[in-house]
């Protein structure tokens, strides 16, 4: 357990780097952006004069350098500074903004595992018949649309041709109102509230956005539980349990499975991370009000401080998902932490 | 759920005070739908049939009733005795002074508005009573009175606003950015950044016949197609702004307007700097080799009003005006061969990224048939956050595509902003005396004015001639409705739901 | 109780059927235990899979009869081989470590291995797993209960898996090399083990094994395969003694034993006479006082404390000693692959313990001082063909370019017996004797006049060991070379070493001459080594 | 003189078309695989060949043959502008695969030479090439890709440079990783020992061996630089018009699917579609190819 705590500790303190240079990194990306944000915050029929003013109250005649430890010293209290384009605090915003896009990406990872984990074993059992190579072209095929037109396909096929899906606007038909808050998770708040109506109506709304994205991330998925499958089926430990006389339910999911689950949880975060990504595509396409859809429109009118608010919080996710990694690596495996690194 | 009724548009608002610095175009429909003016245009029906804001008729909102003095110099205005705020606060003249104390004093654009109106200080106001208001101007201008009726002077609840006034803020603005403070038809029930805006009707309200539907949403769409299955499938009763080619298509299914935008043209500009363009028969040769019907088909698909092969002689002052060239290449190859660069040049075409649905298809064509006069034009994708710095700030681009639109409904007032050298819009960075001392002259003299006619004239022959700014076409605004009705076309070109209604199909 | 009549079995493959066993037939009493023995591929181990039904995907029992207890094993349904695996029959295996669920507590393996079978219920597993693990004389059971896989050494491992083996009794133990990749003495504990449970209980068994010592001495009778079939049958001292057919002949000459020179491992025909060679008496590699350690967690590690012995010129050094005792450490700081933390190497009188490892690749020493790896597959860059593999050093080292270079790999390929079609294989397409001679070619590519042999034939089957040890002894007689010989072997240093340092946890407990040490060990470390290795029987033939 | 220098190119020849036969041997083992490396050789014709043969100049614009369907005058039918779908398409592979194959040839030499020499040396060298790809890691990689190409411009080679810097990750932690294991392996041993410097070594014996795994990782990415410059395109930062390139080609056409003019982003979508599919199928046949263990 100390053993754990102290390798957990250690990832922790790694993170710290990490973020220091996304905090840099972001920093200077958003200073190179095209674009005056003064000018275009002083909005239309600004006089130079009334522009100069807009700079001097953004801060943004002051020597890079000054910007940069202005910002630091607002981050080290935890501000994170006003969005220009919004003129809200770009810590609500993100607040508000971060659920929905984990909601969607959460279900999506889920639904996607649902389908490529089993799938990949079902390969895995029977490589190199037309059983794996359909599965391989099935996952595949997937992957290979760009996601806003996979989007875009369904809603044609399913909300504009067939009218089964409900209208593509966001995380929640106007007809019902937003859950109270807790989570921000819908379903979840939703579930708390015990209000089943709004449970569905926020469940249909995300069948469609989460579907697309789980089209593009069953490959990944699919693919790396097929090859963690096929080495724990050859290993040595299966054989001795096949010849114990252990049943083919134990062999494979209690002693292949569960060894197989440690390199899937690893692509599982880097999917997870992927598909944060990719939100900003989907999250336009089907109106969601998340945090990528806010970062497109950030880096349009050169926001710096949502831009650079945005790319910590998902700097921080980051860290906080590979935290949870090795949680579940350090639960699912006991070598956890023995060796170095 | 009649009393509901849902409109979709492509645009985010990011604020709910238009006076506040930053705050964009889509947000200006809170200052509408949730304030109140003094004075608002009145409507007219057009030939189609749809309805339009009427330039040329002034009525009442929050005032009751206005007189001007012989002199022009002050309008007095009667405020309306039972016209209330939300809190049920009476609407006094003091409201009004604060507010348009406000509006010439916070900077930027609405005080920039204001002036166009004369109206630059608050000293020019005055609250002689509880329901009288005096606006005292220091020369008599046409432009005073419709400017009152523009979105920018809205009257805002000052005893409110005060309370959350602050030393830095005097104006309220942190506060009257997330929290309307009006009289105005709908009170915003709740706002949603980056998703949405619910209105719900004041049933109080004074400005004018009590809206039919309680409550509007307008929600944020960014995808174009998904806005379009909306409100073919009638999910959304009102699509805002949408993109021509839709416009054009789903006339068919739903009920389209395509109103062409009062005082507003798309056009190529010619950037004076740019010494090729300093010679006139390279601009005219230009402006014969634009594929001008075939832009407005594929750019605009046919929607808004076509700007070209007009007469010579002008016989009157509407305006936007065709131009009297049109696409005839071999005149543009006789005129470029007569030119000190018969052989042609190169030059980058630019244009906007947020614009490109109306400037990348432009754009083209004209690459295309300039490329037939020898001219080389090389398509520069301009970000749309650096696009304004680059065209009208700096004015350095050389061919570019612009789309100036003036709110006020006059031509001088157009020729002020775009042909007035050092102005916003005047990206060509063109100057000529005479039109110079014309758009002075017109800017605040009387349409009837017996001299004012002539003056216009010349001002169109001039710019004409000079082509700093070859007209296209006039650009529509797009709404489909599906089982609502009453729309109308207001000259900002956002979406004043107060006289929308559904319609049971 | 176990009759197997002209079994066979195949492997479908990419390049179509492959025959593994061509039919084999041999039966086994109660009580009886049987040792299988033969080279790697003989299908030893394909043979006890397809009597548990556990071969791997593509391979199929196609013909012949196995019957266990009246159970037919052919045709059994998988229910009925479920019950019978573990329960009847049952297996250990090779590497014990791999052969345990990495990521579940051994206690709980063998608890699924108990209920599988009903041996246990849910409220008494865990006692009963614990008794099981007392069974086979783990210390501290009830603490080895809790334990992983990983936190465990080799030999308890090796103890786990048969505690689950034998947790329900099984009447028939198969123990498939079970104690390849221990330690000598951990091998001898391991195997007693087995025989005191299997005894006890009187139990049948058949040990599968290369080793014709270990055979013979845990068997009652043995069975010799090779490519499939079964050469020769019978009991160990007869075999021995008198082998009958001209494999088994071959393996049993092969088997390195007391008193056996180092020809006399070769089949009759081949034993020419060695040719003379002469041991110097100056010095040419002198260790002194050579020292490593490595930072570790908690302060430093000393893998190697302070030894010194001498190379003389033309001088076999043997060293030997159990895992991890710093045999390949030392070895890798003569070679100047390592530096030492502190001592002194002195190569002909200059000491080459200054240079830095890094930079020893340019200098002129380098070709001086070569070695032979370990695992002949490890060492040889898989991307490489064999000539590609011979002809780097001398491309480096030696300069020799163009027709030279070709000319040169050939010859050496002659000097090790690698016939020259093969030179253009790449290692995966040659057999472990062939990888053996490519790194052994590379080693004395550039004239060395000192080679250090890591355990060159620990990964080789006998007959090919002595193969290599007598290309070796040929090549140190030809070539005029110091050898410095890794071995934990002790049987086989004495084969080929004129001298021997035995070491035990980084220091040299013994040296001397090989006969000296071998005959009258000294200390008790060496002792306990010299017991643990099995014996095998001397042939009566033997010359 | 002649036939002293013949063994070695007899050597030579025979390796090489060694290398040939495996080539065809790894084809014809899994036919899947033999169907992506045939579509890609389809991609690679129209890249080469495509501009010559196409029926129309795909930017010559006729705004009065504009969004026709597909005919046989037009088989993949005409854009808003009137252009040549099926032209327009073809013509665009060749840009396509010069964006991803650069940007996957940058990102596979950088992040090569990064993760071998972290892997080899070790030590500070690691730990600090570790936290700085943790570092871009920890950006979305889309959002990353896209503030570079808004930072920089939208120019082909700066979508190309943004698509190979998410990238290099990728590759920099996959040599790390399998330098890393090989670093004190016999044959790294050996080749010191055959007097090579540590150079050497870790050039043209280690870093070899990485390259099977590399090339899976490689067709992945050829078929995610497409995708990423498709979703560039899809936000406005794309190539610049009018140059035909799949990703905007569908990502303008994304918006005419509701009207009903499918033709406009299902061609392009189909392309793209169908070479990200070759790129991705063709990973394990790249990597039996390039491993010569699975010579036989
Ligand atoms: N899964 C398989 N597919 C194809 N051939 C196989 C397979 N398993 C074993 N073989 C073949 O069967 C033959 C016998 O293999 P087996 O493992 O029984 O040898 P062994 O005698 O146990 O050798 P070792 O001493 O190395 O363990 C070998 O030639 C091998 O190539
Ligand atoms: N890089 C290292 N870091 C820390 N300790 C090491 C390292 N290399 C070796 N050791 C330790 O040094 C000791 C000697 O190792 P060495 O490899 O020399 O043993 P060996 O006698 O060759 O064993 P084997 O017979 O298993 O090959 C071992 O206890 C090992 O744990
Ligand atoms: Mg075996
Ligand atoms: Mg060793």
């Amino acid at each position: 357990m100390a053993r754990r705590s102290s390798a957990t500790l250690n990832r922790i303190l790694q993170a710290i780097p990490v973020l220091i240079g996304v905090v840099v990194i972001s920093f200077i990306l958003t200073r190179a952006l095209p674009g005056d944000p003064a000018v275009q915050f002083a909005g239309a029929a600004a006089t130079p004069e009334s522009i100069e003013e807009v700079r001097r109250s953004l801060g943004l005649d002051k020597p890079l350098p000054e910007q940069f430890l202005i910002y630091v010293g607002d981050l080290l209290q935890g501000d994170l500074g006003q969005s220009v384009s919004t003129g809200r605090p770009v810590a609500t915003e993100l607040a508000s903004r971060l659920p929905a896009s984990l909601e969607l990406t959460l279900s999506a990872l889920i639904l996607s595992c649902l389908i490529a984990v089993p799938l990949g074993v079902l390969a895995a059992t029977r490589p190199g018949t037309w059983i794996d190579q359909l599965c391989r072209i099935l996952v595949t095929a997937g992957v290979s649309l760009p996601t806003f037109f996979t989007g875009i396909v369904l809603i044609y096929v399913f909300y504009y041709l067939l009218g089964i899906a409900p209208s593509p606007l966001g995380r929640l038909d106007f007809i019902y109102l937003d859950p109270p808050r807790i989570t921000g998770f819908f379903l979840i708040d939703a579930a708390i509230a015990g209000d089943l109506e709004t449970w569905f109506g926020a469940l249909k709304q995300l069948v469609l956005p989460a579907t697309t994205l789980a089209l593009f991330t069953l490959a990944p998925i699919a693919r790396m539980t097929r090859a963690a499958m096929l080495s724990a089926l050859a290993a040595d430990y299966v054989r001795t349990a096949r010849a114990a006389g252990l049943g083919p339910g134990m062999v494979l999911y209690g002693y292949a499975f569960r060894n197989a689950l440690l390199p899937v949880v690893t692509t599982l975060g880097m999917v997870f991370s992927f598909v944060l990504g990719a939100n900003v595509l989907v999250e336009k396409v089907f109106a969601w009000p998340g945090i990528g859809s806010y970062a497109v429109e950030a880096l349009v009118v050169s926001d710096y401080a949502a831009v650079q608010g945005f790319v910590l919080a998902m700097a921080l996710l980051f860290v906080i998902l590979n935290l949870l990694i090795d949680l579940s690596y350090s639960l699912i495996d006991p070598r956890f932490g023995t060796s170095s690194k | 759920a009649s009393d509901t009724l849902v409109a979709v548009t492509v645009q985010t608002i990011n604020s709910l005070d238009l006076h506040r610095t930053g705050t964009n175009r889509a947000s200006y429909q809170v200052a509408i739908n949730s304030y109140d003016r003094l004075i608002t245009f009145g409507s007219k029906t057009l030939e189609d049939g749809s309805v339009s804001f009427d330039y040329s008729k002034l009525e009442p909102e929050l005032a009751e009733s206005w007189t001007i003095s012989d002199d022009g110099l002050t309008i007095t205005f009667k405020l309306k005795p039972n016209a209330v705020f939300w809190d049920g606060s009476k609407v006094t003249a003091e409201d009004v002074k604060w507010s348009f104390d406000r509006a010439v004093s916070v900077g930027g654009f609405p005080s920039t508005q204001m002036k166009a109106g004369g109206l630059v200080r608050p000293d020019q106001f005055e609250a002689v009573d509880e329901e009288t208001f005096v606006v005292k101007l220091d020369k008599p201008s046409k432009l005073s009175l419709p400017d009152l009726a523009v979105p920018v002077p809205f009257v805002i609840n000052s005893k409110v606003a005060k309370e959350h006034a602050t030393a830095d803020d005097p104006w309220a603005t942190e506060y009257l950015h997330t929290t309307p403070a009006g009289s105005g038809a709908y009170k915003v029930a709740r706002w949603d950044s980056g998703q949405q805006i619910v209105y719900e009707r004041f049933d109080e309200w004074a400005g004018g016949p009590l809206p039919k539907v309680r409550r509007i949403i307008v929600r944020e769409v960014p995808s174009p197609a998904t806005r379009r299955a909306l409100i073919e499938r009638g999910d959304v009763q009102v699509s805002f702004d949408i993109p021509d080619k839709d416009a054009a298509e789903l006339a068919e299914k739903v009920k389209v307007y395509s109103t062409p935008i009062a005082n507003t043209m798309h056009v190529v500009g010619l950037n004076y700097t740019f010494e090729p363009f300093q010679d006139p028969n390279v601009r005219k040769a230009i402006a014969y080799a634009i594929p001008y019907k075939d832009i407005f088909d594929t750019a605009a698909y046919g929607r808004g009003a076509p700007l070209w092969g007009g007469s010579e002689t002008i016989e009157d002052t509407s305006w936007p005006r065709k131009s009297p060239y049109s696409h005839d290449m071999e005149k543009a190859k006789e005129l470029l061969a007569a030119s000190a660069y018969p052989d042609g040049f190169e030059v980058p075409l630019s244009i906007s990224t947020d614009l490109a649905s109306w400037m990348e298809p432009t754009a083209l064509l004209i690459q295309e048939s300039l490329g037939k006069l020898g001219i080389k034009t090389e398509i520069e994708k301009i970000p749309g956050a650096n696009w304004r710095t680059a065209v009208l700030v700096e004015k350095r681009l050389p061919l570019h595509l612009e789309n100036f639109g003036g709110w006020l409904d006059t031509p001088d007032y157009y020729f002020f902003w775009a042909y007035q050298e050092g102005n916003l819009f005047n990206s060509s960075n063109y100057r000529n005396e005479e039109i110079e001392t014309l758009t002075s002259e017109t800017l605040h003299m009387a349409q009837d004015d017996p001299e004012y006619a002539p003056k216009i004239k010349r001002m169109f022959e001039i710019a004409m001639d000079d082509l700093p700014r070859i007209p296209l076409y006039q650009p529509a605004l797009n709404v489909a409705v599906n089982s609502a009705d009453g729309y109308e076309f207001w000259f900002h070109r956002q979406l004043d739901v107060r006289s929308l209604t559904n319609v049971e199909s | 109780m176990l009759t197997i009549k002209d079994l066979k079995v195949a492997f479908k493959t990419r390049r179509g059927d492959v025959q593994a066993v061509k039919g084999i037939s041999f039966d086994l009493a109660k009580g009886e235990r049987l040792g299988i023995v033969g080279e790697s591929g003989s299908g030893k181990s394909v043979t006890s899979y397809a009597l548990m039904r556990i071969l791997d995907a593509g391979g199929r029992i196609k013909s012949g009869e196995a019957v266990y207890d009246g159970i037919d094993l052919k045709q059994a349904a998988e229910r009925d081989m479920r019950e019978i695996r573990g329960r009847e029959i049952s297996m250990i295996f090779q590497n014990p470590r791999a052969a345990l669920n990495p990521i579940r507590k051994v206690g709980h393996q063998l608890e699924d291995v108990l209920r599988q079978h009903g041996r246990a219920t849910r409220q008494n597993a865990k006692a009963k797993a614990i008794e099981a693990l007392e069974a086979v004389k783990i210390n501290e059971a009830a603490e080895r209960y809790e334990a992983y896989p990983f936190e465990l050494s080799g030999g308890m491992c090796q103890r786990v898996v048969i505690a689950i083996a034998l947790a329900c009794d099984p009447k028939l133990l198969i123990a498939d090399e079970p104690t390849t990749g221990l330690d000598i003495t951990t091998q001898k504990a391991v195997m007693d083990l087995v025989d005191d449970l299997v005894r006890a209980r009187e139990m049948s068994s058949i040990l599968i094994t290369h080793d014709l010592g270990l055979a013979s001495e845990y068997c009652d009778r043995i069975v010799v395969m090779k490519d499939g079939v079964i050469v020769e049958e019978g009991r160990p001292a007869d075999l021995f003694s008198n082998p009958r057919h001209a494999y088994t002949r071959k393996l049993v000459d092969a088997t390195p034993r007391r008193g056996a020179s180092i020809r006399s491992l070769l089949p009759e025909d081949q034993r020419a006479p060695l040719a003379a060679r002469t041991i110097g008496n100056s010095p040419m590699m002198e260790v002194v006082n050579l020292t490593k350690t490595y930072q570790g967690k908690s302060g430093p590690v000393y893998a190697v404390k302070g030894i010194s012995f001498t190379i003389r010129e033309g001088e076999s050094v043997g060293l030997v000693g159990e895992s991890g005792c710093g045999k390949s450490t030392t070895s890798s700081m003569i070679v100047r692959l390592l530096d030492p933390t502190s001592g002194h190497l002195l190569f002909r009188g200059e000491d080459i313990a200054k240079l830095p490892s890094e930079n020893f690749s340019r200098h002129p020493l380098r070709q001086k001082i070569q070695m032979v790896f370990q695992d002949a597959t490890d060492s040889l860059n898989p991307r490489h063909t064999a000539r590609q593999s011979i002809a780097e050093p001398l491309k480096r080292l030696t300069g020799l370019k163009g027709a030279h270079l070709g000319e040169r790999v050939e010859e050496l390929a002659a000097l090790t017996g690698l016939p020259s079609h093969l030179l253009d294989r790449f290692p995966h397409q040659l057999s472990g004797g062939q990888k053996a001679r490519v790194g052994i070619a590379r080693a004395i590519a550039p004239d060395p006049d000192l080679l250090i042999l890591d355990e060159p034939t620990a990964a080789l089957d006998v007959s090919i060991q002595a193969v290599v040890l007598n290309l070796l002894a040929d090549l140190r007689a030809r070539l005029g070379m110091s050898y410095l010989f890794v071995s934990h072997d002790l049987n086989v240093v004495r084969l080929l070493c004129d001298h021997v340092v035995v070491m035990k946890g980084g220091k040299v407990v013994e040296a001397g001459a090989v006969e000296t040490v071998m005959d009258t060990p000294q200390n008790p470390y060496t002792r306990e080594l010299l017991t643990a290795a099995p014996q095998a029987p001397a042939r009566k033939t033997a010359a | 003189m002649s036939d002293t220098t013949l063994p070695p190119t007899v050597a030579e020849r025979k390796t090489s078309s060694g290398a040939l036969a495996h080539t065809i041997y790894v084809l014809r083992e899994n036919p899947v695989t033999a169907l992506s490396f045939a579509m890609f050789a389809f991609f690679i014709g129209s890249a080469l060949l495509g501009p010559a043969l196409v029926p129309y100049d795909p930017l010559q614009t006729n705004a009065a043959n504009a969004l026709q369907a597909p005919s046989w005058s037009h088989w993949f039918g005409t854009d808003n502008l009137g252009r040549d779908v099926f032209s327009r398409v073809i013509v665009a592979t060749r840009l396509d695969l010069i964006i991803s194959v650069s940007a996957v040839a940058l990102s596979f030499v950088i992040g090569s030479v990064l993760g071998a020499v972290a892997g080899y040396r070790g030590g500070w060298l690691d730990v600090v090439l570790n936290r700085f790809l943790d570092t871009i890691m920890a950006f979305p990689l889309f959002v990353l890709a896209m503030g570079i190409v808004a930072a920089l411009g939208n120019s082909i080679s700066n979508i190309i440079l943004a698509t190979a810097i998410i990238n290099i990750p990728f590759y920099a932690r996959l040599v790390r990783a399998e330098v890393n294991i090989r670093r004190e392996a016999g044959f790294t041993l050996a080749a010191k020992l055959a007097g090579n410097s540590d150079t050497r070594v870790l050039a043209f014996h280690i870093f070899p061996n990485a390259l099977p795994p590399m090339m899976v990782q490689v067709s992945l990415n050829l078929g995610w630089a497409i995708l990423n410059a498709a979703g560039l395109s899809f936000i406005g930062l794309g190539v610049r018009p009018p140059t035909p390139e799949w990703g905007i080609m569908v990502a303008e056409g994304a918006n005419f699917i509701v009207s009903g003019e499918w033709w406009l982003a299902l061609f392009p979508g189909l392309w793209l579609m169908l070479a990200v599919f070759t790129f991705n199928l063709m990973g394990d046949g790249l990597r039996d190819i390039v491993d010569p263990r699975r010579r036989t």
